[in-house]
């Protein structure tokens, strides 16, 4: 079948270009998550911290972040960026354009949109900590900082696996807006091998079987994690009658 | 700053407002409603029920919903059954279908932030009331969902306000909304920021009062968790 | 834009490469098609070495104007609204557009058929135009939003029928394969290409029109500031139409010749 | 109707891993009843409790609720219940103070005790509430009633949780450590209470280490041991001559501290 | 160092929104000082403890530990530590034992014991396991040590908590009815295991309903009542002649009950 053909590895296939745009899609969304998980703990901590002026600003911080679209978010930070780079460059000397990679800006900001939802949920695990236990290490005299380390931060992984899961379906899925930079990742690989073949559906499919093996392959991930860090709990009571 | 461009650019703008609105209201409604029933499927024990449950999740959490509209807008079409079929008449309607799509992509999303709301809540007090004779939707109504709903509140308060910024596909099957006259108006006049500036502010004024109504829900629903010890601040 | 002086020995060139036959990209990842081709010359002749890169139609009018790349060559109409934007050189292709339907649908083969016609811009009381409006009327069109196509269909068939917005022509090719519209209005060249790919169940309706009503045609996007680019390309431009070099390349991609004429 | 048999525990096994908890235990309890489970940390007294009432499923045994067995299916080794409806019915019919109170903390004292009467009963609100005042009232935290769990001290929540559990009249009462939270005043009150149920046909099992409770209260001491009744009897028989060493043993400072 | 005072409040007052729990309490412990803590349920026992290690903000008053004030700063009509680090610094050399005991859930028991001796007070990782292995051995549950709390019954949990706390080897004790989830034996376990260390000069403030630990193990008991300190006196004095109508009904079921 030519549409076989098409997807394959032979000198007419597209196969080849797919999985370095998958890899590149996931190689994007990881670096995004984890610039993501340091803004969003700073964030979450300035939330939780009582502050009135670092309430106010992680408030602003998720609601713009939030709530503005995240395509704009992109444009703002790849031509913004470039437009920031290049007054540095001249004012250094250099004479020309100085563009921002586009895997670099794409990555920050996909990873600043990232850390908005990461914030709140790291605040949420927080939040679910039991009060008692949080007591119980301010009583032997645990100071902040160890608190943080040693009681909160395992607790909150745990109950944070879930809600990241999520925050890295989101940004694996922003990413494919990265496409307007230019970038090869998976959504505009797609999109020019479906324009330049003309084989819509063939490449649109072939594009969500790769997401959905990303997703299926990061699922296993978030889950073995899951169960790792739940060994402590009891049986959930909802299974049983 | 062309202060005149800017203003006729917002009019036009808050134009396609109501038809952001109507395809966020009706996805959001739709999409919970499924994803109470997925949610149910997922946990209700069953392994047939479990893994379509598990098998939807997956599918509609784990693809670009670009993809997903695409597919249901020119896809289903390509089949002469459903062409010739009762559905077509609805699903002939671009408005139909973009609200479908979103719906069946939020209810997957929701569908986990719920359950993630029921792992929440403490075995005890389940099994306090299972002790009095509650189970199944009476256990539900009573305990486990008020209880869920109030952890899973923060996560499904982000969900509707993505939601309202995934409306901006619908551009893709011919409903033409906010962002979707945003990005024509940018191919005619070629100012991209300051008409995306527009887009932008609309978006967070829209999402800002979403945001606030789920915070005040979230207080109103805490009375139960104020006053914490003040061990949490010292 | 950067307003350093610059000697231009080399240059950036952008296309989208996937808007086939214009610009494509091959399984093997390199660009071809009949706009990478004519670049090659084009650069030759003006003594520029250029490097071609891909990138989204979406951003590349703001990304030619934040410097990222210092030509677009994208099938780009020269437009009024564009010329506030961005500078361009003479058009290198000019191209007929016409109304397509399904095959088997009552449409086909409607009246002026195989026929060329010619128009202005805002020329109204065309014949062969009132005789189309009788025949549409009540219809679905589909057209491509913002482009020159969609004016004329508003300004002309906008009163008759019911006229349908797609972000991208393909989109609007699937919808007119399911039935839920009628006709499509587009770049005739588009078109031909369009109906391979759709097993040929959609064909030409109603004359081809061609003319001033398009604009000049289809021109390289520079920054208005690099007049001395602007002046090097156009030299080059001039010399491929001259010598047929467009021609040959335009009847090798498109099977038909596209050159812009007086 | 006194000697009706309310419940009967027939061989009762349970493991947790291989870790074997209770290891065959069977038990009668007429209207009327108030028995004391007494027993050593670790010995299953909890477990027992919520194996009656099917919180936790036993692997075998048979348990009878006023009459009725509980029916049970055995399928890939595992055993769960056949009717969810039957347990529910059971279930209302047996109440359960938990050791570990469970309140729901998103209600209020008051909500907490009117939840199962209004919704599992389905009684009319306005006796519910007034039944639900009476017996807050009765357990000394009227006051309280507006407040929400977390505010409350550890003995308030306590008489919470009695209060709620005996709102539903249930004809059977578990009680797992009813009055560790309280001072010895309180005690005294809701031993009273106790024996006011016990006097008006209620049957109780209650975990207790209040030897006074298990000495004057109750009719019967069942002692457990590692999985199984090491030795049962009437409170005198057991509290004096009768009494096994392991028993002695246990109840030590008791005997010999005041 | 006998006579030495560790502990020394004056004045406490607390309240919870318009509710005024503590009204002005004031007491001194020296070295060796057992003193236990007596009081209806919700005299404010609990709160009282939780504002001497500063898990709640004392609105007046002021709390000596070692010699050392604990310094506040009054702002907005709100109080609190003026510097976290001697917060910190107190809080290590004053063990607490909560009356819902507070395991961490996510650590092991043996996990729970070592946390505070490693990583607060930095001691060598095998000599706080060792330690830890002998102090759990004391209260009985070695074999648990590698279990997750929630895998453990009442009394178990209860146990751990006070291991866990004495691991930090401080120099007071806060302990808030240690025993209640105990049974008979255990308890005896327990009290034995507090005499020892009050004889190692370990000072203790012992909430508690078991009258029998306030007459025979400790030196001074304290009845509290509505925020107020009753009554306080050698418990010989207490329990005989001296005390108050108050105290004797409060003791009333222990004194006739058995
Ligand atoms: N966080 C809080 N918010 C409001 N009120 C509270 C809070 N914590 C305690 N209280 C109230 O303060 C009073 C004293 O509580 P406390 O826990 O100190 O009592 P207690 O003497 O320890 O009682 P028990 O013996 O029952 O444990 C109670 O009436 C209680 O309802
Ligand atoms: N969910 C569980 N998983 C594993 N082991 C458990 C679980 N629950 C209880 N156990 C174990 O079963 C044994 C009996 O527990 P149970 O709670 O019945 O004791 P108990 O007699 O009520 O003790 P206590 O007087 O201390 O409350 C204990 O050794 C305990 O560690
Ligand atoms: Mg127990
Ligand atoms: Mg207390």
């Amino acid at each position: 079948m030519a549409s076989l053909e098409l997807l394959g590895f032979g000198s007419t296939g597209w196969g080849a270009l797919l999985i370095a745009a998958a890899l590149m899609t996931l190689a994007v969304t990881a670096t995004a998550l984890a610039i993501g998980a340091v803004l969003g703990a700073i964030i979450a901590a300035a939330k939780l911290s009582g502050n009135l002026i670092l309430v106010t600003l992680g408030n602003v911080y998720t609601t713009v972040f939030r709530g503005v679209p995240e395509l704009l978010i992109i444009y703002l930070i790849y031509f913004g960026g470039s437009s920031a780079v290049t007054a540095i460059g001249q004012a250094m000397g250099y004479e020309g354009f100085l563009g921002l990679p586009s895997f670099i800006a794409g990555a920050l900001a996909v990873g600043i949109i990232s850390g908005a939802y990461q914030a709140e949920v790291f605040r949420g695990a927080f939040l679910a900590i039991s009060k008692g236990e949080l007591e119980a290490a301010s009583a032997i005299g645990m100071h902040r900082g160890m608190r943080l380390r040693r009681i909160i931060m395992p607790q909150v992984f745990r109950l944070a696996i879930p809600g990241l899961g999520n925050v890295w379906q989101l940004s694996l899925k922003d990413s494919a807006l990265i496409s307007v930079t230019g970038l090869a990742e998976l959504m505009r690989t797609s999109q020019v091998a479906a324009g330049s073949t003309r084989q819509y559906f063939l490449f649109f499919i072939a594009g969500g079987c790769l997401y959905l093996l990303l997703t299926s392959l990061s699922d296993r991930i978030f889950n073995g994690a899951e169960r790792r860090a739940n060994r402590s709990m009891p049986a959930s009571a909802m299974g049983q009658t | 700053m062309d202060f005149t461009f800017i203003a006729s650019t917002m009019l036009t703008l808050l134009k396609a407002v109501p038809t952001t609105l109507i395809l966020f209201s009706l996805s959001i409604v739709t999409g919970g409603l499924l994803a109470l029933v997925i949610v149910w499927m997922r946990t209700s024990g069953n392994p047939v029920l479990t893994s379509i449950a598990k098998g939807y999740i997956f599918i509609f959490r784990g693809s670009p919903l670009l993809i997903q509209m695409f597919l249901v807008f020119y896809g289903l079409g390509q089949f002469g059954f459903i062409r010739y079929s009762f559905l077509w008449p609805f699903l002939r309607e671009p408005m139909v279908c973009a609200v479908l799509s979103l719906a069946l992509c939020t209810a997957g999303y929701t569908a986990e932030i719920f359950r993630g709301g029921i792992r929440a809540v403490s075995p005890k007090e389940i099994e306090a009331a299972r002790s009095i004779g509650m189970s199944g939707f009476l256990l539900v109504r009573r305990i486990l969902a008020p209880i869920a709903f109030r952890h899973a509140l923060p996560a499904y308060s982000t969900e509707i306000v993505l939601m309202m910024k995934s409306t901006a596909l619908a551009s893709l099957v011919t409903v033409w909304e906010v962002t979707g006259v945003a990005q024509r108006l940018i191919s005619q006049t070629y100012r991209t920021m300051e008409v995306f500036l527009c887009a932008a502010i609309i978006y967070l004024v829209l999402n800002f009062i979403i945001l606030q109504g789920m915070a005040l829900l979230e207080y109103s629903l805490s009375r139960h968790r104020r006053a914490a010890p003040q061990a949490l601040k010292a | 834009a950067p307003a350093f002086s610059k000697d231009w020995t080399k240059a950036t060139i952008t296309l989208e490469g996937a808007y086939a036959p214009w610009n494509l990209t091959n399984a093997d990842g390199t660009l071809g098609g009949f706009e990478p081709e004519l670049a090659k010359v084009l650069c030759e002749r003006a003594k520029i070495e250029c490097t071609l890169v891909a990138s989204d139609w979406d951003g590349m009018i703001p990304a030619l104007n934040a410097g990222k790349f210092d030509v677009i060559m994208d099938a780009l109409s020269i437009t009024e609204e564009r010329k506030q934007v961005i500078g361009f050189t003479i058009p290198y292709a000019a191209t007929p557009a016409a109304f397509a339907t399904a095959k088997d649908s009552p449409l086909a083969n409607a009246a002026g058929t195989g026929a060329t016609i010619k128009m202005t811009p805002g020329q109204t009381g065309v014949t062969e135009i009132d005789a189309l409006k009788a025949a549409f009327k009540g219809k679905t069109i589909g057209i491509q939003a913002a482009t020159v196509y969609a004016k004329f269909v508003y300004d002309n068939f906008g009163d008759i029928a019911e006229i349908r917005e797609y972000k991208t022509g393909a989109d609007r090719d699937l919808d007119l394969q399911n039935g839920r519209i009628d006709l499509g209005f587009d770049d005739a060249v588009y078109f031909a290409n369009a109906f391979k790919a759709a097993n040929d169940t959609l064909a030409f309706t109603g004359p081809e029109i061609v003319g001033s009503i398009w604009g000049e045609g289809e021109g390289l996007g520079i920054r208005k500031a690099d007049t001395d680019l602007r002046d090097k390309f156009n030299e080059a431009i001039k010399s491929t139409l001259a010598d047929g070099t467009v021609k040959n390349l335009s009847m090798k991609w498109f099977k038909v010749d596209v050159s812009p004429q007086e | 109707m006194p000697g009706v048999t309310r419940l009967s525990v027939r061989n009762i096994r349970k493991s947790f891993g291989t870790h074997e908890v209770l290891r065959g235990i069977s038990l009668d309890a007429e209207d009327g009843d108030v028995i004391s489970l007494l027993g050593a940390s670790g010995s299953g007294k909890s477990t027992f409790l919520r194996c009656i009432n099917m919180l936790e499923t036993a692997s075998d045994g048979e348990i009878w609720v006023d009459g009725e067995e509980i029916r049970m299916v055995h399928k890939n080794g595992r055993s769960k219940p056949a009717s969810q409806k039957q347990v529910d019915h059971i279930r209302s019919e047996l109440g359960m103070v938990f050791q570990s109170f469970n309140l729901w903390s998103h209600m209020t004292i008051l909500q907490n005790v009117i939840e199962g009467p209004i919704h599992v009963l389905k009684r009319p609100r306005a006796d519910c509430i007034a039944e639900a005042e009476a017996l807050l009232e009765k357990v000394g935290i009227a006051d309280k009633r507006h407040a929400y769990p977390a505010h409350l001290s550890g003995g308030q929540q306590q008489r919470a949780a009695i209060a709620r559990a005996l709102a539903m009249k249930p004809k059977v009462m578990l009680f797992d450590e009813p009055t560790s939270a309280l001072d010895p005043e309180l005690v005294g009150e809701v031993l009273r209470v106790m024996r006011a149920l016990a006097e008006e046909g209620m049957t109780m099992l209650v975990v207790t280490h209040e030897m006074s409770f298990a000495r004057n209260v109750s009719n019967r001491v069942v002692f457990m041991r590692e999985g199984l009744i090491e030795s049962s009897g009437k409170p005198d028989d057991m509290f004096t001559g009768g009494a096994t060493p392991a028993f002695r043993q246990f109840i030590g400072h008791f005997g010999s501290g005041q």
